[in-house]
């Protein structure tokens, strides 16, 4: 049938490329097209020639606006002795490692925003497990291994609940965990009587194993700080995750039409709750990072975290409206603003002006995004 | 015809939408007082021309004059100053917005003192309503309303706007017979007051009835142009898919086997009732497994809340009476639950039901399948790609890539993949609501090719149609619903499309439906 | 010119000993990491630090905004180290989790000044504070003995939950009022150092109490904020109102003494004139500072108000 | 036509309460949806029997979370002499205008919202604003009303900018209006030099002009508070304005379907413009208002109150979604969340306690809000 042979032909050769298509929901993008076009008798099966570099690249574009700021950060460095300085290894590693907390957190907001969710809890469930984190080692003289499990559950019982009050009483995610945000804040000052827990050392009551301060310290040579490497895992499985489990098409189907998905079969109060326990344990577990690295859990951290997690989800490109966007997109999204914050830093601008910067940079970002290549 | 006043002369319109030429070369004219049908399979580039004319698309080739002078539309507003109005394919109504506010948006009636005048916009609507056929109240948010309502609501905001040009695209896709023919009463009238209507459809039968010219796209190509009241449906047809096509429908009378669903007098009172619903007041009826069963009604009869409340979707409440499915009394509590029991469904209103749009036609077509292709939660791509494959070539489908955005699809196809989605659960029994609403002639005959084949598999649907012919043709037995009742049942072998109509109706309207027909009985 | 107690841990090797001093002839970088800006108080202290380093030709001062983040302010001193400071100066969000990277500049050579805030350990040159316990008790015992001898009915409004300073002026306060037991704190309340959080918690304070006779607040700004409360329903007669931080500028608390809206206000010493003064000292005095040096707190009431406002003068 | 007879009658005995219907946008629903089943030719005229007592209780359904925690409050008030504290009329009018800030902006934000976007923003224009006012009075020794006419054009330019940068450029406004908040408050910190500045009122230079001072003060008899009565007069315009202008259809439609707007010859750029440029206006009248009840305008003022502002938005009842949802809606939003601090601090409960307790109302509150009458 020569209609379907036109219409593929000049398909293949043309890029198609929807920006904000969810990368997660469509997997298998390496080869283009190859699908028979089938009409009435014969189907036609097309060579799969590929979408073309310009749409590849446009599938990856929450980059750009990452890799400018990144090439601004190179220009703008201070030098010293012809060394650019935020090019130098350890600078590089503290850019990551200052964004590891928001970056865990922003991986599990990115879940919930594609289910077309928000959860403005994560900053206070991280100070929460920051706090559970140092009383239960400290001053309960807990064991490494329990208290990190009690206190990664607590944050995931958190985040079910939360799930559950929004997915079958149905209130908006904005108010449970606005809602959700007071609580946890209170229950860590609670848990605190106030005050920060200081995190010591060793075996004697009122100090925490050795095996916890580890999370702290740096590997491979001193270079690649823990946290780095737990974000970094975090991240890929959440990447993995997106691109291999059924799990993660309900979660775009439900985030991108909520009826049809539960018309499909998408068990949608289910996924609901299960993204929210995804994120809380993924703030309750930035939270023991948070602990570790500051040697205190501390009543009043994580404070303004949900914003910059956020943030970092929404400059990755991911929709508030939910059902489109991608954990790798998220990644770069954290570290376009850590990468940001830290040349902004290195150059020591007032910061008054660094707020005015940020602020210009990040529409800029944003603006970058909505390029679209002309056909 | 009207060479001598052509209102509209579009020539030689090209558009292309990355890889798909939408419409090429196509030249179009439209006359005072005419009524010009635009015919097509779906994604022939109809919609998309029309989007042209009514300044909806503005990047394109090609010319447009009205009036014999040049335009060219910087957006709907545009159009609309030159007389030309649209009625979308797709509904675009605010949902949270009255009729009376979705009929004058944009063009709001003032008082005095440039407030609003609520008042008559609502007097107003209401007569355009009445007008249209239908008795709204013009306060009620569009969103409570049925679909058919909502059509209902865009014909008459089209009416409203005192159009030189009115563009119909798919008025009646989810309208009933009576329903139809009142809206040709109208037609007539415009044209008598010198209108030039475009009327796009993929109901063969209203054509004839209504147009006075018709012409044919072809992969967005113009084909021919021909005065439709001298053919057939049939050589209509041909022109439009290029080769013949079976336009009767008839299915095999597959042997049908045991009783695969009962439905005993099936109540449900509603916690919540809404305003509009007809739920289930009193429905028993059988599906036997092989067997096409044929629901029939008036807008609001009630089809559409039997299968949701067969599928597990109907608002909570009391329910009495039973559901047995294969000797087995279900609760079907989610649409979860029905499928796991083998009861598919393929809802009525495909964009807002049916598909995330922005979604790949890959993950649109297995979602509900999902677990069959992989293990461990872990989808295995080769198997789900090649379940998408196999489903695309049996509903000949008509896409570029597996990856294409579904919303790129013609409404026809993006109907198939809705429809391919259920098939891959592998259900014993089908719910159809409206199933082949806004899908061409060819497609249709596909879909009853494909219903005949799966009842001969021993499979049992249930199709709530608002097409008689549809239902006359496809189905081995029609059940008609009245007020959430089930008042008649026939077997398609001994009974016509009128005696559907005067059971859907009931007594006193049989005697006002016939006097319909009869005023309206074809074009002088 | 305050009165200033210092005790001397000689034992600990002061830190730039490995590196040659420079003196006089060199140009120095100094990084001061504020724990935030928010607060007057602290955007009080780069102000001091600012114009007193105007005095110092050799130094050049880079300022960074913690925004009350711990994990920032850490963040902000690592970038420090990238850039090769000569000398830190930090008034920390809180002491333990700032402890580790100070340390950390402390051993890489990097002399470090603490303002405000102590860290742990003692891997720092030299901490310049105030006492906040003393300066609670300080307030307390000026409400015992001089605002309600005979005893009376206090509110208090609090500093925001898990801040230390808030912590150590409650228990100062507590301490300070013992002695006459005839003095009631009949409620408190967490005003978060805000002036419209102290003005709010007022209101409700106010009308659940009918007989209040001093408002301590936390802080001047609370202070402020409690008196527009009790004013708006025409009760600021009937109380005194004290707070803490007495900055000299012109929404500060030493002009809010002397137009008589508070009592009394005790100065929260800001160390910034200090901590020049000491970097001074090490850099191009190659000289050593004392390990703590404790700023004492002055009561500020009517009668010295004026002439501290313009001994402190903000644009002088 | 029995049809359409039954049909009525059903529905008259029932609320159709559709929970989110906007209030503003479908006013007069006395009568239930009298639809008439359109049978061939005699479209039937159904009487309007009244939507019940029901339907019409329902339709203000967010004011019964206000009910709820107002009936709360009155019980758990502390008494003295037998009088409810809570009660008195000077308590009442403290718990109002201790909201009239966050109400006002509130309102704003309930258009944005409405159009489906978001502003974050206001709080950091109200501390410009506050910055504003105060500088140009005190220090610049301008008069009352071009420093207020100033003041107010500059949150008015501001949300415009916004609004052009999500209308026109088409990025998130949660985005923009994230680098808003920063560059707003930036800009704050540098007009003020970074500390509060001071207003004092009299003639002198450096000094406010008394009819400023006015605006901060109680009229009728000393009862109402000014910022009270300005907050009434911006919600009672604002909720006339939303029922009787064609802007506000157009507002509605933006938000409920973008592209039915469009079609319908909406100009939805322009009505997205305005829309910002009114929430920076109101964010900027608040500024106004907070300088001159605290007689200071700080560059730190109306930190956070963004996410109250939208607390209160949401509590009333409107969807983030946009399309639906009143001012009224927001109105008891936000005196729900002043009744509920208001009655936790008269009681002195622990501050911690407190968030505890207001995080459940919060969550109860909306709970109660998807409650829907029984049949
Ligand atoms: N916005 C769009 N983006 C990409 N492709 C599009 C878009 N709109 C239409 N198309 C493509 O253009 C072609 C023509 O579509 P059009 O909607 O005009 O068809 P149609 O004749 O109206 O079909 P139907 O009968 O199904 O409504 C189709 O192949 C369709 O996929
Ligand atoms: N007031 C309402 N609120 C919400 N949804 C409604 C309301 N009234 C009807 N509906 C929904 O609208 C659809 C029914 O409308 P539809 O257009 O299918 O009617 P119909 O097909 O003409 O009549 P029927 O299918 O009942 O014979 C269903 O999905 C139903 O749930
Ligand atoms: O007002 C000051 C507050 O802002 C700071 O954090 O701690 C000390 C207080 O005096
Ligand atoms: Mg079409
Ligand atoms: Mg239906």
């Amino acid at each position: 049938m020569t209609n379907a042979q036109d219409r593929s032909a000049t398909d293949s050769a043309t890029a198609p490329a929807e920006v904000d298509r969810p990368t997660g929901a469509v997997p298998s993008t390496t080869a283009a097209g190859a699908t028979a076009v089938s009409a009435a008798k014969a189907p036609t099966a097309v060579a799969e020639t590929s979408g073309g570099v310009v749409a590849t690249l446009f599938r990856f574009q929450s980059v750009f606006g990452l890799l400018a700021v990144f090439i601004a950060a190179i220009i703008f460095s201070p030098r010293r002795d012809g060394e650019i300085l935020f090019l130098s290894a350890d600078n590089l590693a503290n850019v990551v490692r200052a964004v590891s907390e928001i970056g865990i957190i922003a991986v599990g907001m990115t879940f919930v925003i594609l289910i077309g969710g928000i959860d403005l809890s994560v900053g206070a469930v991280l100070g929460l497990a920051a706090v559970g984190s140092a009383v239960l080692m400290v001053e309960n003289d807990w064991g490494f291994l329990p208290s990190i499990v009690v206190v990664l559950a607590i944050g995931l019982v958190f985040g079910a609940l939360q799930g559950m009050a929004t997915a079958m009483i149905g209130i908006q995610s904005f108010i449970v965990t606005l809602a959700g945000l007071q609580i946890a804040r209170g229950l860590a000052r609670i848990w605190s009587d106030g005050q920060g827990v200081a995190i010591a050392y060793g075996n004697g009551p009122d100090e925490a194993p050795d095996s916890f301060a580890i999370l702290g310290e740096r590997t491979f040579g001193g270079l690649v700080p823990i946290p780095v490497l737990i974000f970094a895992v975090v991240a890929i499985a959440a990447i993995v995750f997106l691109r291999v489990s059924a799990f993660s098409r309900h979660l775009y189907a439900v985030g991108g039409n909520e009826k049809a998905a539960r018309l499909s079969g998408v068990p949608v109060i289910r996924v609901k709750i299960a993204v929210f326990a995804i994120c809380g344990l993924l703030a309750s577990l930035a939270g023991i990072v948070h602990a570790v690295q500051l040697n205190q859990g501390g009543p009043n951290d994580g404070i303004g975290y949900e914003l910059d997690a956020i943030a970092a989800v929404v400059i990755g490109g991911t929709s508030l409206a939910g059902g489109r966007g991608s954990v790798a997109g998220t990644v770069a999204g954290a570290l376009l603003l850590g990468v940001l914050n830290n040349v902004l830093a290195l150059n020591n601008i007032d910061s008054n002006i660094q707020l005015l910067i940020k602020g210009l940079v990040i529409v800029a970002a944003a603006a970058l995004q909505r390029l679209r290549p002309a056909s | 015809m009207a060479e001598v006043a052509d209102l509209v002369r579009m020539s030689r319109i090209g558009k292309r939408y990355g890889g798909v030429q939408a419409c090429r070369e196509v030249d179009f004219t439209l006359g005072a007082g005419e009524v010009h049908a635009l015919l097509g399979e779906n994604g022939a580039g109809k919609s998309t021309l029309m989007k042209i004319l009514s300044g909806d698309v503005t990047e394109y080739d090609g010319q447009i004059e009205i009036n014999g002078r040049n335009v060219s539309f910087a957006g709907p507003t545009d159009a609309q100053a030159a007389g030309i109005a649209m009625i979308h394919q797709e509904l675009d109504l605010v949902p949270g917005l009255s009729v009376a506010d979705n009929i004058f948006l944009g063009r709001e009636l003032r008082t005095r003192w440039k407030t609003v005048d609520r008042r008559r916009m609502e007097r107003e609507a209401r007569t355009l309503l009445e007008r249209s056929g239908v008795n709204l109240d013009p306060r009620r948010p569009v969103g409570e309303l049925r679909v058919g309502e909502q059509q209902l609501v865009t014909i008459a905001k089209a009416i409203s706007l005192d159009a030189r040009v009115l563009i119909m695209d798919e008025p009646t896709s989810a309208l009933t017979t009576s329903e139809v023919e009142r809206l040709f009463v109208v037609i007539r009238e415009l044209r008598r007051g010198g209108v030039g209507i475009v009327y796009i459809s993929h109901r063969m039968e209203e054509i004839a009835q209504v147009a006075d010219r018709a012409t044919v796209l072809r992969n967005g190509q113009f084909v021919s142009s021909f005065d439709p009241r001298k053919l057939s449906t049939a050589e209509v047809v041909e022109a439009m898919v290029g080769r013949p096509v079976q336009t009767m429908f008839t299915t095999p009378d597959a042997a049908t086997g045991d009783e695969l669903l009962r439905v005993d007098n099936l109540v449900l009172k509603p916690r919540r009732p809404r305003p509009g619903r007809r739920d289930p007041d009193g429905i028993s009826l059988t599906v036997r497994s092989g067997e096409i069963v044929g629901l029939a009604g008036l807008l609001g009869a009630g089809r559409t809340e039997l299968l949701e409340t067969l599928y597990g979707v109907a608002p909570g409440g009391a329910r009495s009476g039973r559901i047995v499915l294969q000797g087995k009394e279900i609760q079907p509590r989610s649409p979860r639950h029905a499928l796991s029991q083998g009861i598919g469904f393929v809802p009525e209103d495909r964009r807002t039901s049916g598909l995330v749009l922005f979604h790949s036609i890959l993950a649109n077509t297995v979602v509900s399948s999902l677990p069959a292709y992989g293990r461990l939660g872990v989808i295995a791509r080769r198997m789900e790609r090649a379940a998408s494959v196999r489903m695309a070539d049996r509903l000949r489908l008509k896409f570029g890539r597996l990856q294409d955005d579904v919303g790129t699809l013609s409404g026809g196809n993006q109907q198939k993949v809705v429809f391919g989605r259920m098939l891959l659960t592998e259900p014993r029994l089908l719910l159809l609501d409206e199933p082949t609403r806004g899908v061409d002639i060819g497609a249709k005959s596909e879909i009853y090719r494909l219903l005949g084949e799966l009842a001969g598999q021993g499979i049992g649907v249930l199709l709530a149609s608002s097409e008689l012919p549809e239902l006359v043709g496809v189905c081995d037995r029609v059940v008609v619903l009245r007020d959430g009742r089930d008042v008649a049942s026939f077997s398609t072998a001994d009974s016509s499309e009128g005696d559907l109509l005067a059971a859907a109706m009931g007594d006193r309207a049989v005697f006002e439906g016939r006097a319909v027909f009869e005023e309206v009985g074809g074009p002088q | 010119g305050c009165g200033t107690t210092s005790e001397r841990t000689s034992a600990e090797p002061q830190a730039g000993s490995s590196k040659e001093c420079k003196g006089a002839d060199g140009k120095y970088t100094i990084g001061m990491s504020q724990a935030n800006v928010a607060e007057p108080y602290r955007q009080r202290m780069d102000d001091d630090i600012k114009a007193a380093a105007k005095d110092v030709p050799q130094f050049e001062v880079k300022f960074a905004d913690a925004a009350q983040d711990n994990a920032k302010q850490v963040a902000d001193v690592e970038n420090y180290l990238t850039q090769q400071i000569d000398l830190l100066i930090i008034s920390p969000n809180e002491a333990k989790p700032l402890t580790a990277v100070v340390k950390k500049a402390f051993d890489k050579a990097i002399p470090v000044i603490v303002l405000d805030r102590k860290v742990e350990g003692d891997a720092y040159t030299g901490f310049i504070g105030g006492d906040n316990v003393e300066i609670g008790t300080a307030a307390g015992k000026f409400v015992a003995e001089k605002l309600l001898p005979s005893g009376g009915n206090v509110v208090e409004i609090k500093g925001l939950a898990g801040a230390t300073p808030q912590a150590e002026r409650n228990q100062g306060f507590a301490a300070g009022i013992k002695p006459n037991p005839k003095i009631k704190i009949i409620a408190t309340a967490s005003g978060d150092w805000l002036r419209e959080k102290g003005q709010a918690q007022m209101d409700a304070l106010l009308k659940a109490n009918p007989k209040i006779d001093v408002v301590y607040a936390h802080n001047d700004p609370m202070a402020e904020g409690a008196y527009l409360a009790a004013k708006a329903v025409g009760r600021e007669k009937e109380m005194k109102f004290i707070g803490i931080d007495a900055l000299p500028i012109p929404s500060g608390g030493i002009k809010a003494v002397e137009q008589g809206r508070l009592s009394a206000t005790f100065t929260y010493p800001t160390n910034g004139k200090e901590a020049i003064a000491a970097a001074k000292k090490i850099l191009v005095d190659c000289g050593t500072i004392e390990k703590t040096q404790t700023l004492q707190t002055r009561l500020i009431d009517k009668s010295n108000a004026a002439s501290i406002y313009a001994e402190e003068d903000p644009t002088g």
